[in-house]
């Protein structure tokens, strides 16, 4: 098994930790951090399987480059609408969603 | 040698970014004028662009001039053209809407235009790209853009409505990130021209699994049932242009990219979901339009007949390899696209002037507001799908198809839907007739709101009349 | 009990997924494309000899646009939904931490245009400088030498968004060559130095507007 | 586009565009508003007239536009269209006139006035049909712009009779819109033609032509109020008192039976409709509602209800001409069309004025009605005679026709269904002119809105309108067999999609 391969499983499991935290997570940061697992897991995945001969590829690793961005932009809006919600409600958690 | 400088397709994508970043610089509240400029420069684009397509067939640009696989491609077919269409002739009344709607300092519309202008970038990138990844991106731009929207200077209820969308977004376009990585890994490449022929029916299992994960991502996005959970809140708790972008445009992208990688890419892979999907539509048009029947909210209503409508586009995937049933799929997109922006609109209207977001509170609106319950009463009928409008066109086109099928149930499903849109209408026209209790006042609002709601309701009626001209565009596939 | 049978079903399902992602990335063969020889291939055209800033820049550019789009959007998300807020007052934090910032920060600066240099032939580019930088301002910010953000004012604002600006109006201007981010060979190194510097620079305020904006008291 | 294109579209315009102007015009406008709609109504008229003439000399009109590929919204002129739109022409002059009375100082006008030329309008369309398609665009649209009119008043009795109405016709519309797909399914088209298009299917297909035909039926039935199917029809009699009289003794319900007469004919066509054994079953449907709609009105203190009950048991008189295979029937089912119309709108008017004048909504209340309103009640009374068949009435012409249409089809039993609803109708009829004219005047009436002055009994526009649709009930009974009567236009129709079968 090439180290490309490692990757990309530890990528798929990171992925699914990920998945299964933000479903099962209500804590609102740690949601955030789940969902970050979730993004490295598929940016893992995208690098280490195109590398699964051990050979260096730059495409991928220019798209993961894109996704990270990508993903800090996504992380940094989420962190400021939990901050806010903790500021308007005091919660950490999402309130339930009612029609009244 | 001017040719391409002038190319639609690109300025499509650069011109609402140019306004928006405009907007951005003059700072709070500016750039309502740049941005209808730019959307009615664009709306020109895009009809350029339709004829451009209608006439010659599928038109490229090839980014960077390297060509797939090495560059990006962005292609404009039929579909694509026909999306780009329905985008500029919502955006540019509802910004003309907004603009009115936000004028009196609501903090809502502190950083409405440059967030519009991003997401209209975004939908218009997302329409014209033939790359995988750089969908991503663009799915990324659309999400983020509509988030911001919906929390934009709300409040506790508004900010929990823009997480949980948050949350549904970023997991789906996560697991369509990751079911790019495995095309990738796959076959080495992410242009949809160069996968094309190369996904055979024997695609390796790894390409089924990245179908499933891109369609599932898509599906969150769609709020296909029961991935609905975020969007009632989100939809409903917005500022009224808010909604109206959302339901009208932003859900039909994701749903957009499903029908784009089913006709391209994966169409040996993605048929096994044919019924599933088209189950769970079926199941979205009963439950959003129960759901509707029941609602207090006025705005809650009208979102969960969003959930219902775009149960319908996913009946057709069991029939898409029949002549028809993609024409019939668009002409709901385009049919729910206007008429529920026109609804969205007139909703806010009436929100505005009664102060109350119930459909309890509607009562008497029709002697006080006639053109705006008239435009409520236009989309409505497009909704239940009644002649003459798109809504009724996309019906009957369903329908027949089905039948040509030989999936009747299908096309009891459709006339079903019919029947519980109409209750979820009637109840809000029931209560508008209903005679005004004396006291209540009403806010003045003012008439461009009004009319900004007429003029899309009345093109979603209309269009019903010039389905000819789509269905030739649609003609026009790669 | 009920909670529990949802972890339960929960994980197993993401177990499960796991295994069978698994097994099917064992099955595959070679890829029918390797993007890797016409990277190499047109590395003398791309006006840089990294093969990742290639593709960054110029290959697949667009992306980059829309994910500079994408970054500032953020920010301007951010503050639509926090509002108008006062800055928090500064705390000023022990002199010596506050000696270490200033002497760090000029380092910073050096290393910073030090990246965005290297990017063109190593690892590096404009988002590690303006991460950098953002670093830096962040450090000010912690030992008390910068404000956090109210509200970004015309220059601020102009400096958040006149990287991507520039980037646009390159892309739009590289249309006369015939297509959109055609750099001409001869000028590929130099128009896109240009653009990672403006980056630079809106990339380093973005990141720490994203910081500084958040940093502010929670209005209560 | 040549003038036999631009006609037909001319006649729908000519109520359609008033009708938009209306909805713009200021509540206050009383003046403009009366002028636009008698301008547009007397417009219609002649534009009417001009196509009877050339429909008479065997011209063709029509006009096609394709709203998909395939699907086209297609208008005709033909001589059976011709005797509805001439019908509602005619009767929407004089609605007119009286509903600019009934509504003199009430409120929301424009909105009442603008939904009603929009109801013309969609009542033209479906008579200028030229397939099912477009029939189903403009039935909808019927269904849509009375629903206002309907829950004019804002009452929850309003409400209520509104929402009832609405559900019997949409789920009548989604049934008649399955129907239809399935057809456009199968041939391709729904045009209307002579002697039908269902024939050309061939014989494997009985089975689902006979499920068409049922949806089909269902859909335009619920509007033509056969039972089961006439719920809405008592309760939406809570309309002001012209939408009553035109649209729901005449418009809505005639669109109903003109859409039996077309799929009968037009679409399956009768022999072939005979040769599936279709004919019969609808026959009996007919007769169950013309009797058990006699039967209800009998119990009807509610004048209005009772005129309702009353309507849903006549207009089942022209589905059983149709269902009566054979053109004598035919003639009477179709002479009924416009016969029933003019007394059947004189009896609403009436009501109409006896509300407005005195107050009276019930038959209780009917005593002395006769001494203090003598026009009025009497172009009730001939209106009533009519509806019994009464001699010299437009009434005894259809029944005539009927029953002779029954004899030549040997479906007897048919016969006494008429004349036992004929007793009925004068159980129900007789003891309102009874009390009318024969019981003494009460010391108070129940409300008296408007005083007598002079002969005027009420209103001048009030009282005309009803005394001319009278006057017309004892023309069309009278000359019947002279030329340019209804029964001759019938004939003619008969005629022509009887070809070579020896019409009399």
């Amino acid at each position: 098994m090439s180290t490309g391969f490692i990757f990309a499983l530890t990528g798929a499991i990171l992925f699914a930790a990920g998945v299964a935290g933000v479903v099962l997570i209500g804590h609102l940061l740690r949601r955030i951090l789940a969902f970050n697992l979730m993004g490295s897991g598929a940016f893992l995945v995208l690098v280490g399987l195109a590398q699964r001969q051990d050979v260096v590829d730059p495409v991928p690793q220019a798209m993961v480059l894109t996704g990270i961005v990508v993903a800090v932009a996504a992380t940094a809006l989420a962190l400021a609408l939990v901050r806010k919600l903790h500021a308007l409600t005091g919660q950490l958690e999402l309130p339930d969603d009612v029609d009244a | 040698m001017l040719e391409p400088l002038f190319d639609p397709l690109v300025w499509l994508i650069l011109l609402p970014l140019a306004w928006a970043t405009l907007a951005f610089v003059l700072g709070p509240g500016r750039g309502a004028w740049p941005a209808i400029a730019g959307l009615a420069t664009q709306c020109w684009l895009a009809i350029e662009l339709a004829q451009k397509v209608g006439a010659g067939g599928v038109t490229n640009h090839v980014v960077g001039g390297w060509g797939a696989p090495l560059g990006i491609d962005l292609a404009v077919d039929g579909l694509s053209a026909a999306m780009l269409l329905l985008t500029q002739a919502v955006a540019l009344p509802l910004a003309i809407y907004a603009r009115s709607y936000f004028k009196l300092n609501d903090p809502a519309g502190t950083w409405f235009w440059p967030l519009m202008g991003f997401l209209i970038a975004g939908l218009n990138a997302l329409f014209v790209s033939a790359d995988l990844f750089n969908l991503y991106v663009t799915l990324e731009l659309v999400g983020l853009a509509a988030v911001g929207l919906v929390a934009a200077g709300g409040g506790a209820q508004q900010v929990a409505a823009a997480l949980r969308y948050l949350f549904a977004t970023l997991v789906g376009s996560g697991a369509y990130l990751l079911g790019v990585a495995l095309i990738y890994g796959a076959y080495g490449t992410v242009s949809i021209s160069t996968l094309l022929p190369l996904v055979t029916n024997d695609a390796p299992r790894l390409v089924w699994i990245a179908g499933g994960l891109m369609v599932s991502g898509l599906m969150l996005k769609t709020a296909l049932f029961p991935f609905h959970f975020w969007l009632p809140p989100a939809h409903g708790g917005a500022p009224a242009p808010v909604s109206a972008l959302l339901s009208a445009l932003v859900v039909k992208a994701s749903f957009y990219l499903i029908l784009r990688l089913w006709l391209g890419p994966l169409q040996t892979v993605l048929p096994a979901f044919a019924w599933l999907l088209a189950m769970l539509g079926a199941a979205a048009i009963f439950w959003g339009s129960w759901q509707a029947i029941r609602a207090v909210k006025l705005k809650r209503l009208i979102a969960y007949s969003t959930v219902a409508q775009l149960g319908y586009l996913f009946l057709i995937f069991p029939m898409l390899a029949a002549h028809g049933a993609l024409e019939a799929g668009v002409m709901q997109i385009f049919a729910h696209g206007l008429a529920k922006a026109g609804m969205f609109a007139a909703a806010g209207v009436l929100i505005k002037a009664t102060g109350q977001d119930t459909v309890a509170g509607l009562a008497g609106s029709v002697e006080r507001l006639p053109v705006t319950m008239f435009a409520f009463g236009l989309a409505g009928m497009t909704l239940m799908g009644l002649p003459p409008s798109s809504g009724f066109l996309a019906k009957w086109l369903i329908i027949e198809v089905a039948l040509a099928q030989g999936h009747w149930i299908i096309a009891m499903v459709v006339l079903a839907g019919g029947l519980l849109a109409a209750v979820y209408v009637l109840r809000v026209l029931r209560q508008a007739f209903l005679l005004t209790p004396a006291s209540a006042t009403l806010t003045p609002v003012p008439r461009m709101l009004e009319w900004s709601a007429f003029a899309l309701a009345a093109a979603s009626v209309l269009l019903g009349l010039r389905g000819v001209e789509l269905m030739r565009l649609l003609g026009a596939m790669a | 009990m009920k909670r529990y049978s949802l972890v339960v079903l929960v994980l197993s399902l993401a177990s499960a997924f796991v295994f069978f992602l698994g097994r099917a990335m064992l099955e595959l063969g070679p890829t029918a494309i390797d993007l890797r020889a016409p990277v190499a291939a047109h590395l003398a055209e791309s006006g840089v000899t990294h093969p990742v800033t290639a593709v960054l820049l110029n290959y697949r550019g667009y992306d980059t646009l829309l994910e500079i789009a994408v970054l500032l959007l953020a920010l301007l998300a951010i503050l639509a939904v926090v509002g108008e807020a006062p800055a928090s007052p500064t705390r000023a934090a022990h002199p010596v931490l506050q000696a270490l910032g200033r002497l760090a920060v000029p380092l910073m600066v050096v290393v910073a245009v030090y990246l965005l240099w290297a990017g063109a032939f190593r690892p590096g580019g404009a988002f590690q400088a303006g991460a950098v930088l953002a670093a830096a301002a962040v450090l000010l910010h912690l030992v008390g030498l910068l404000p956090g953000w109210s509200k970004p004012r015309l220059g601020l604002r102009f400096g958040l968004a006149a990287g991507f600006a520039l980037f646009l109006a390159v892309a739009a201007g590289l249309l006369t060559q015939g297509s959109l981010l055609q750099y001409p060979p001869a000028a590929a190194g130099v128009l896109i130095l240009l653009i990672e510097s403006g980056l630079t620079v809106s990339l380093a305020l973005i990141l720490a507007g994203l910081f500084l904006l958040l940093s502010r008291e929670a209005e209560a | 586009m040549t003038s036999h294109e631009l006609l037909p579209l001319a006649l729908l315009a000519s109520s359609l565009l008033p009708g938009l102007i209306i909805f713009g015009l200021p509540e206050a406008w009383v003046g403009v508003r009366t002028f636009l709609n008698l301008f547009a109504a007397i417009a219609k008229l002649g534009l009417v007239a001009m196509l009877l003439a050339g429909v008479a000399a065997g011209e063709a009109y029509g006009v096609r536009y394709a709203v998909l590929p395939g699907l086209e919204l297609a208008l005709k002129v033909d001589a059976l269209g011709m005797m509805f739109i001439t019908l509602s022409a005619v009767l929407w002059l004089f609605t007119t006139v009286y509903a600019i009375g009934y509504l003199e100082n009430a409120p929301h006008r424009s909105r009442f006035f603008g939904f009603f030329s929009l109801c013309v309008t969609a009542t033209m369309g479906i008579a200028l049909a030229a397939n099912l398609f477009t029939f189903f665009i403009f039935y909808e649209l019927l269904t849509l712009s009375t629903f206002p009119l309907v829950v004019h008043r804002g009452t929850d009795k309003a409400m209520k009779g509104g929402t009832v109405y609405l559900a019997y016709t949409l789920i009548g519309g989604t049934a008649l819109l399955a129907g239809i797909v399935w057809l456009h399914h199968l041939l391709g088209h729904t045009e209307f033609a002579h002697a039908g298009i269902a024939a050309a299917l061939g014989p494997e297909y009985a089975g689902q032509l006979k499920i068409i035909f049922l949806l089909l039926i269902a859909g335009v039935g619920v509007k033509a109020a056969i039972v089961p199917l006439h719920g809405w029809l008592p309760q939406a009699m809570v309309a002001p008192a012209p939408v009553s009289a035109l649209l729901h003794a005449v418009a809505v319900v005639k669109a109903g039976a003109f859409g039996i007469v077309r799929i009968v004919y037009e679409v399956y066509g009768a022999e072939f409709a005979q040769s599936l054994n279709l004919l019969y079953p609808l026959a009996l449907f007919a007769a169950v509602t013309i009797l058990w709609g006699s039967f209800r009105a009998l119990f009807q203190n509610d004048l209005k209800k009772r005129l309702a009950y009353s309507t849903v048991s006549q207009v089942s008189y022209i589905v059983l001409g149709v269902a009566l295979f054979g053109p004598i029937g035919t003639i009477g089912g179709l002479v009924h069309i416009v016969h029933q119309g003019i007394m059947k709108i004189t009896l609403f008017f009436c009501a109409g004025n006896y509300a407005e004048t005195l107050g009276i909504h019930k038959v209780s209340e009917m005593d002395g009605a006769g001494r203090r309103m003598p026009l009025t009640t009497l172009a009730f009374s001939i209106g009533a005679l009519g509806m019994m068949g009464a001699p010299l009435t437009a009434g005894a012409v259809s029944k005539a026709w009927l029953i002779d249409g029954a004899t030549a089809a040997h479906m007897e039993w048919a016969i006494w269904v008429l004349w036992t609803s004929s007793l009925l109708n004068a159980a129900y009829f007789l003891p309102i002119l009874w009390r009318a004219w024969l019981r003494p005047v009460p010391a108070t009436w129940p409300e008296e809105h408007i005083a007598r002055r002079g002969w005027r009994e009420t209103t001048l526009l009030l009282l005309l309108p009803p005394l001319f649709t009278a006057a017309a009930t004892l023309a069309a009974g009278t000359f019947a067999d002279s030329e340019a009567t209804p029964l001759a236009w019938a004939k003619l129709i008969a005629e022509r999609e009887y070809v070579g079968k020896g019409a009399p």
